[in-house]
């Protein structure tokens, strides 16, 4: 692993606005009216990457930005009989920076669905080598945040190409390379770098270490789900209070389901992925009126079964980073972490096996 | 524009060649669209209409005439707004077709043995294409006598008629039993439904597959009657049915469990079911 | 400029079967000038015309909306245009309210008789439109 | 102490004895309450619905300033007619829960003989944002000063239905919701910067539906939005669908909404919904002559008329 470095803030910030503006799509996290979102960097005000490393969480995860919820498939224009069809789908060179860990954990994950079995996705994958994930390091997590418990660290440049430690009290702002790719982006900018001498680094890392995240030691360590908790009574009882809407899938950075829909417009059409939930109650609903899960209860089983169980089958995983988003915005309360609890005592009580 | 043109949701755009009505009431229509791909009985194929959406269909024709024909069937059922659209379409007008996708009935297995096709309505569709394959490969296979089981609502809802009365039950060694729920004047066969037909029929279960595909309903009852004349779980063999949006196992829609139907399926043991979480 | 002056608005009108149909029927009937933009759907009643129809109207092509009924009391099915005229009342402040300039749109009662009052509606909303330029706040694009 | 503000034991013992009563006597078959999530590490306390049947749970009901979501939605869920007598539901009425039953009760959604309203008069319920910015601790700290805003203007705190009381009345001040501050500071703008401030609200919508979802004046059986033919909305996201989407759901609720708040209390992305539905609650008040738009009455004013309303399109 590459030494810590420091770089000249404003330096960095001009470059990453100016040149490398140009040279790619910038992403990075502003505040709308209370909401962390990712905008384009077009017109920044100075002093814009100050603020932006300084966010807590966004909303919505950095990683959709891969998985855009209307995403082009493809064009039609036409009548029945001379169709013209083209190809939609694009893939740009993308820096998305202020990328939490936990979010970078979950294009990982993302990886394993898209890219790494026998079909794969290569729309995905070319996002993807297109892509430089500039990380931030956690200075201050949110109440909710439990991704240690999740096997993830606030601090670690693991699953990005560069982290940065917007760490008070360095000269300059503290980066880490973590990839080729991270490399040759940083090499591109031609940044005035100091090298950190090895006991700073370390301090920086103890930093970061120190951060308490409460909520993480109350999750321990969950392990997967076996099929026989298909059965357990908990999930009829847990889903009275869902309200079907798609909030928790559409703000959990390892939800991926998507509709593929067509709208046309007079003669021109456009076929897009969309997002789509399976706590919506037509979600699995078919032509003929069938619907394999008609209820909450089927509908929030899938949820928690899918990314406690079948994922774990299929990709050897648990499919949660421990963002917090479901804890901190779930309007009844019925989030991951609520849900883990309320299965280990239903599995003690009733002498189930794991988590 | 994607540079590797590997958009895994890009259909390719074929020409409909051939509209044939299957039912009376004209709920069933076979598409017979040009050009071809490489697949096996019992795989799907994505088909599109422009401007309406996408639906699974599981491909009618068998990989023999297909190739040879350079052509594409889907026998398809008036249900719902992509199913509606396509039954507009004429002779000359352009679908998109993606695919094929899926498993397929592992006929590769069944050498020596006796088969049993067991169908209803519609559900004789992705049948078909397995049943003029095993036919067309009965000596290279060695297959045993081959029996085929097919009903529907009334006579007029019959689909394939040309080949469930007309060449099946010439072919060697071919035995076709046809039922109807509800007979009419012409109708001279049983009437029944197509369950209580097989337990009247009484297939012995040694060395026998039976492959059944049908309406939810029909499928849960056969399952039932195979077990009472003693069939075991791994010689019963049917397709699961689910929403589907994207084909390839990325799109989280039609999973069973750790299982996508329209990758690791739509061609399942009753054995492998029974491994999986009853929500289908 | 010049292409300003070149550029036809496009006008959805949206006309009761009764009254204003009627109305935009006479103005043609009568040899009464208006611009051909325009593009009417007949409903059955100021009544049926749901304000989510304006929206759709923008959304795929139009740069102006007219919303046409009989006048008040004149109602073929008695009562259809008192329920649309509270409806539109509504909608036309929550339409202008939403950003979307309140010369686009326009509701008006005209009868089977006012063929002119028709015309001159259309001209004047036409104008109006034309000055403002292409609408493109709704407009949806694929 | 901030937990002692949030909470009132002598209520919930009230409470939870008046149900144990109303479920062994059999009067109804299932309560609709509120009960404390297990409290986690440095998060604020939070009060979700749930469902008691057995009354040995009762101990499970609390009512603190905590409970946010209406219950009253929940009643849709519940099996209606044949033999079950799910619907022979009880449940706990706050001022805005019982505008927002009235609605249902108006729509024929739910039959008021079938409930049975404990009525709570109700001072206000806690914001989650300004109680994160005190919580866990904050040695003085008035409740005025984290009490909801919706709540702090608040013109109906106590229940207008209810079969009993569990406490005193309270006394009613007048709204300062009908003050419009927000909706008037949007109308002096031009067109071009309303425009502005919608796309700009609207772009960041995700579609999840939370804000219907949990909005007692969306009861229809089934929502046009989800209706394939003519497809309003699709599932893509252009600005153009975000506007037909807030405008459908706004005029759909418009003389409607019982201004409880509760869409924008869980819209995670923080949209300005509320804007929308007090635009139309003050058009008709100014031009149908409503003091109470939010009250709701036999007939909506939408569903009727007046032969003398205002003429502007002649």
């Amino acid at each position: 692993m590459s030494a810590t470095i420091t770089v000249d803030l404003e330096e960095l910030e001009t470059q990453l606005a100016g040149d490398v503006s140009r040279r790619f799509d910038v992403y990075v996290p502003v505040d709308e009216n209370g909401a962390v979102v990712f905008r384009r960097l077009t017109t920044p005000a100075s002093g814009w990457l100050k603020r932006s490393v300084s966010l807590t969480r966004s909303v919505l995860p950095a990683n959709k930005l891969l998985t855009p919820q209307t995403d082009p498939v493809l064009r039609f224009q036409g009548g029945p009989t001379d169709y013209e069809v083209s190809d939609a789908a694009a893939s740009t060179d993308l820096v998305i920076l202020g990328v939490k860990p936990c979010d970078a954990r979950a294009l990982k994950l993302l990886d394993k669905v898209f890219a790494d079995e026998s079909d794969i996705d290569q729309v995905y994958v070319e996002r993807r080598q297109k892509t430089v994930l500039i990380g931030v390091a956690c200075e201050k997590p949110e109440p909710t945040c439990f991704c240690k418990a999740m096997g993830v660290s606030p601090w670690s440049s693991d699953d990005c190409d560069l982290m940065i430690y917007p760490m008070q009290g360095l000269e300059g702002l503290a980066l880490k390379c973590s990839s080729d790719k991270g490399q040759a982006f940083l090499a591109g900018m031609h940044l005035t770098i100091r090298e950190l001498p090895a006991e700073t680094s370390e301090e920086i890392e103890a930093h970061y270490r120190a951060i308490p995240q409460p909520l993480s030691e109350f999750v321990g360590h969950p392990e997967a789900l076996s099929l026989d908790s298909f059965e357990l009574p908990i999930w009829g009882r847990i889903s009275e209070r869902c309200l079907s809407c798609g909030l928790c899938t559409y703000l959990c950075p390892t939800c991926y389901c998507f509709a593929v829909v067509d709208k046309s417009l007079g003669e021109r059409g456009l076929r897009a992925r969309c997002w789509d939930s399976c706590m919506f109650p037509d979600f699995l609903k078919m032509a003929g009126g069938h619907n394999p899960r008609p209820t909450k209860k089927e509908r929030v089983r899938q949820r928690f079964m899918h990314k406690l169980c079948y994922t774990h089958e299929r990709y050897g995983q648990i499919f949660c980073v421990g963002c917090g988003r479901c804890v901190e915005k779930c309007p009844v309360g019925l989030h991951f972490v609520d849900v883990l609890s309320q299965l280990r005592r239903e599995l003690a009580g009733g002498g189930g096996d794991g988590l | 524009m994607s540079e590797t043109g590997k958009n895994p949701l890009l259909p390719s755009v074929h020409t409909i060649r051939e509209v044939r009505d299957e039912t009376d009431v004209g709920d069933v229509k076979t598409f017979v669209v040009d050009g071809s791909f490489d697949y096996l009985p019992g795989q799907c194929a994505m088909v599109s209409v422009f401007g309406v959406g996408e639906c699974m269909i599981s491909i009618t024709s068998s990989p023999d005439a297909s190739a040879r024909g350079r052509y594409l069937e889907f026998a398809v059922k008036k249900v719902g707004l992509v199913t509606e659209a396509l039954h507009e379409l004429e002779p000359g007008c352009k679908i998109g077709i993606r695919g094929p996708y899926g498993n397929h009935f592992p006929f590769e297995q069944w050498a020596g043995k006796k088969l049993l096709f067991i169908g209803g309505g519609i559900g004789l569709a992705p049948l078909r294409s397995l049943i003029n394959h095993c036919i067309a490969h009965k000596e290279e296979y060695r297959y045993g006598p081959i029996e085929i089981v097919y009903g529907a609502r009334s006579p007029g809802d019959l689909c394939f008629k040309d080949e469930i009365m007309g060449h099946w039950p010439k072919c060697e060694d071919t035995t076709v039993h046809l039922t109807v729920d509800r007979g009419d004047e012409n109708w001279k066969g049983h009437v029944g439904f197509v369950p209580q037909f097989v337990e009247e029929i009484a297939p012995s279960p040694s060395d026998c597959v039976a492959i059944t595909c049908g309406p939810p309903i029909m499928i849960k009852l056969v399952l039932e009657t195979l077990r009472k004349l003693g069939f075991e779980d791994d010689q019963v063999i049917t397709t699961l049915e689910l929403k589907m949006q994207c084909g390839i196992g990325k799109c989280g829609r039609c999973n069973v469990g750790s299982k996508y139907v329209c990758k690791d399926g739509p061609v399942f043991s009753l054995a492998q079911l029974k491994q999986l979480p009853a929500e289908f | 400029m010049s292409q300003h002056e070149q550029w036809q608005p496009l006008i959805v009108a949206f006309c009761c079967n009764w009254c204003s149909y009627a109305g935009a029927d006479l103005a043609g009937t009568s040899r009464l000038e208006y611009p051909p933009s325009i593009r009417i759907i007949r409903v059955p009643c100021s009544g049926r015309i749901n304000p989510q129809f304006v929206v759709r109207a923008f959304q795929r092509g139009a740069d102006g909306v007219l919303v046409a009924g009989c006048h008040p009391g004149d109602c073929h099915y008695s009562t259809g245009n008192f329920f649309a005229r509270r409806r539109f009342l509504l909608a036309t402040r929550f339409l202008e309210y939403l950003g979307i300039e309140p010369e686009r749109f326009e509701v008006r009662w005209i009868s089977g008789s006012e063929g002119q009052k028709f015309a001159d509606v259309v001209r004047e909303l036409t104008e109006r439109v034309r000055k403002l330029g292409p609408a493109w706040k709704l407009r949806d694009a694929v | 102490m901030i937990a002692a503000l949030l909470e009132d034991k002598h209520l919930e013992e009230l409470l939870r004895a008046r149900v144990r009563q109303l479920l062994e006597s059999g009067q109804i078959s299932l309560f609709l309450g509120y009960e404390r999530q297990e409290s986690l590490p440095g998060i604020l306390p939070s009060s979700v619905p749930c469902i008691i049947r057995d009354p040995s749970d009762v101990a499970r009901l609390v009512f603190d300033r905590v409970c946010h979501r209406s219950l009253v939605k929940y009643l849709l869920d519940l099996p209606t007619g044949g033999d079950s007598k799910e619907r022979r539901a009880g449940l706990v009425v706050r001022g805005c829960d019982s505008l927002a039953l009235q609605r249902l009760i108006q729509d024929h959604r739910v039959s008021r003989e079938e409930v049975y309203l404990l009525g709570i008069p109700c001072t206000g319920m806690v914001d989650k944002r300004k109680l994160s910015k005190v919580y866990p601790q904050s040695p003085s700290v008035s409740l005025e000063s984290i009490l909801d805003d919706t709540c702090l203007g608040c013109d109906t705190h106590n229940p207008v239905i209810y079969d009993e009381l569990l406490c005193e009345k309270v006394s009613e001040a007048p709204s300062s919701v009908v003050d419009f501050v927000q909706v008037r500071r949007l109308e002096a703008l031009s067109p071009d910067e309303r425009y502005k401030v919608w796309e700009a609200e609207f772009s960041r919508c995700i579609r999840c539906f939370a804000c219907r979802n949990v909005c007692p004046a969306c009861d229809c059986r089934q929502c046009t939005l989800e209706s394939n033919d003519p497809g309003w909305i699709t599932k893509h996201t252009s600005i153009s669908e975000q506007f037909m989407f807030h405008f459908i759901r706004a005029f759909h609720v418009a003389g409607r909404c019982v201004g409880c708040g509760e869409c924008e209390r869980v819209c995670p992305m923080g949209i300005n919904i509320g804007e929308l539905n007090r635009k139309f609650m003050k058009d008709i008040r100014e031009l149908f002559g409503r003091d109470n738009p939010k009250m709701p009455r036999d007939v909506e004013p939408l569903g009727k008329f007046n032969p003398d309303d205002p003429e502007e399109f002649l």
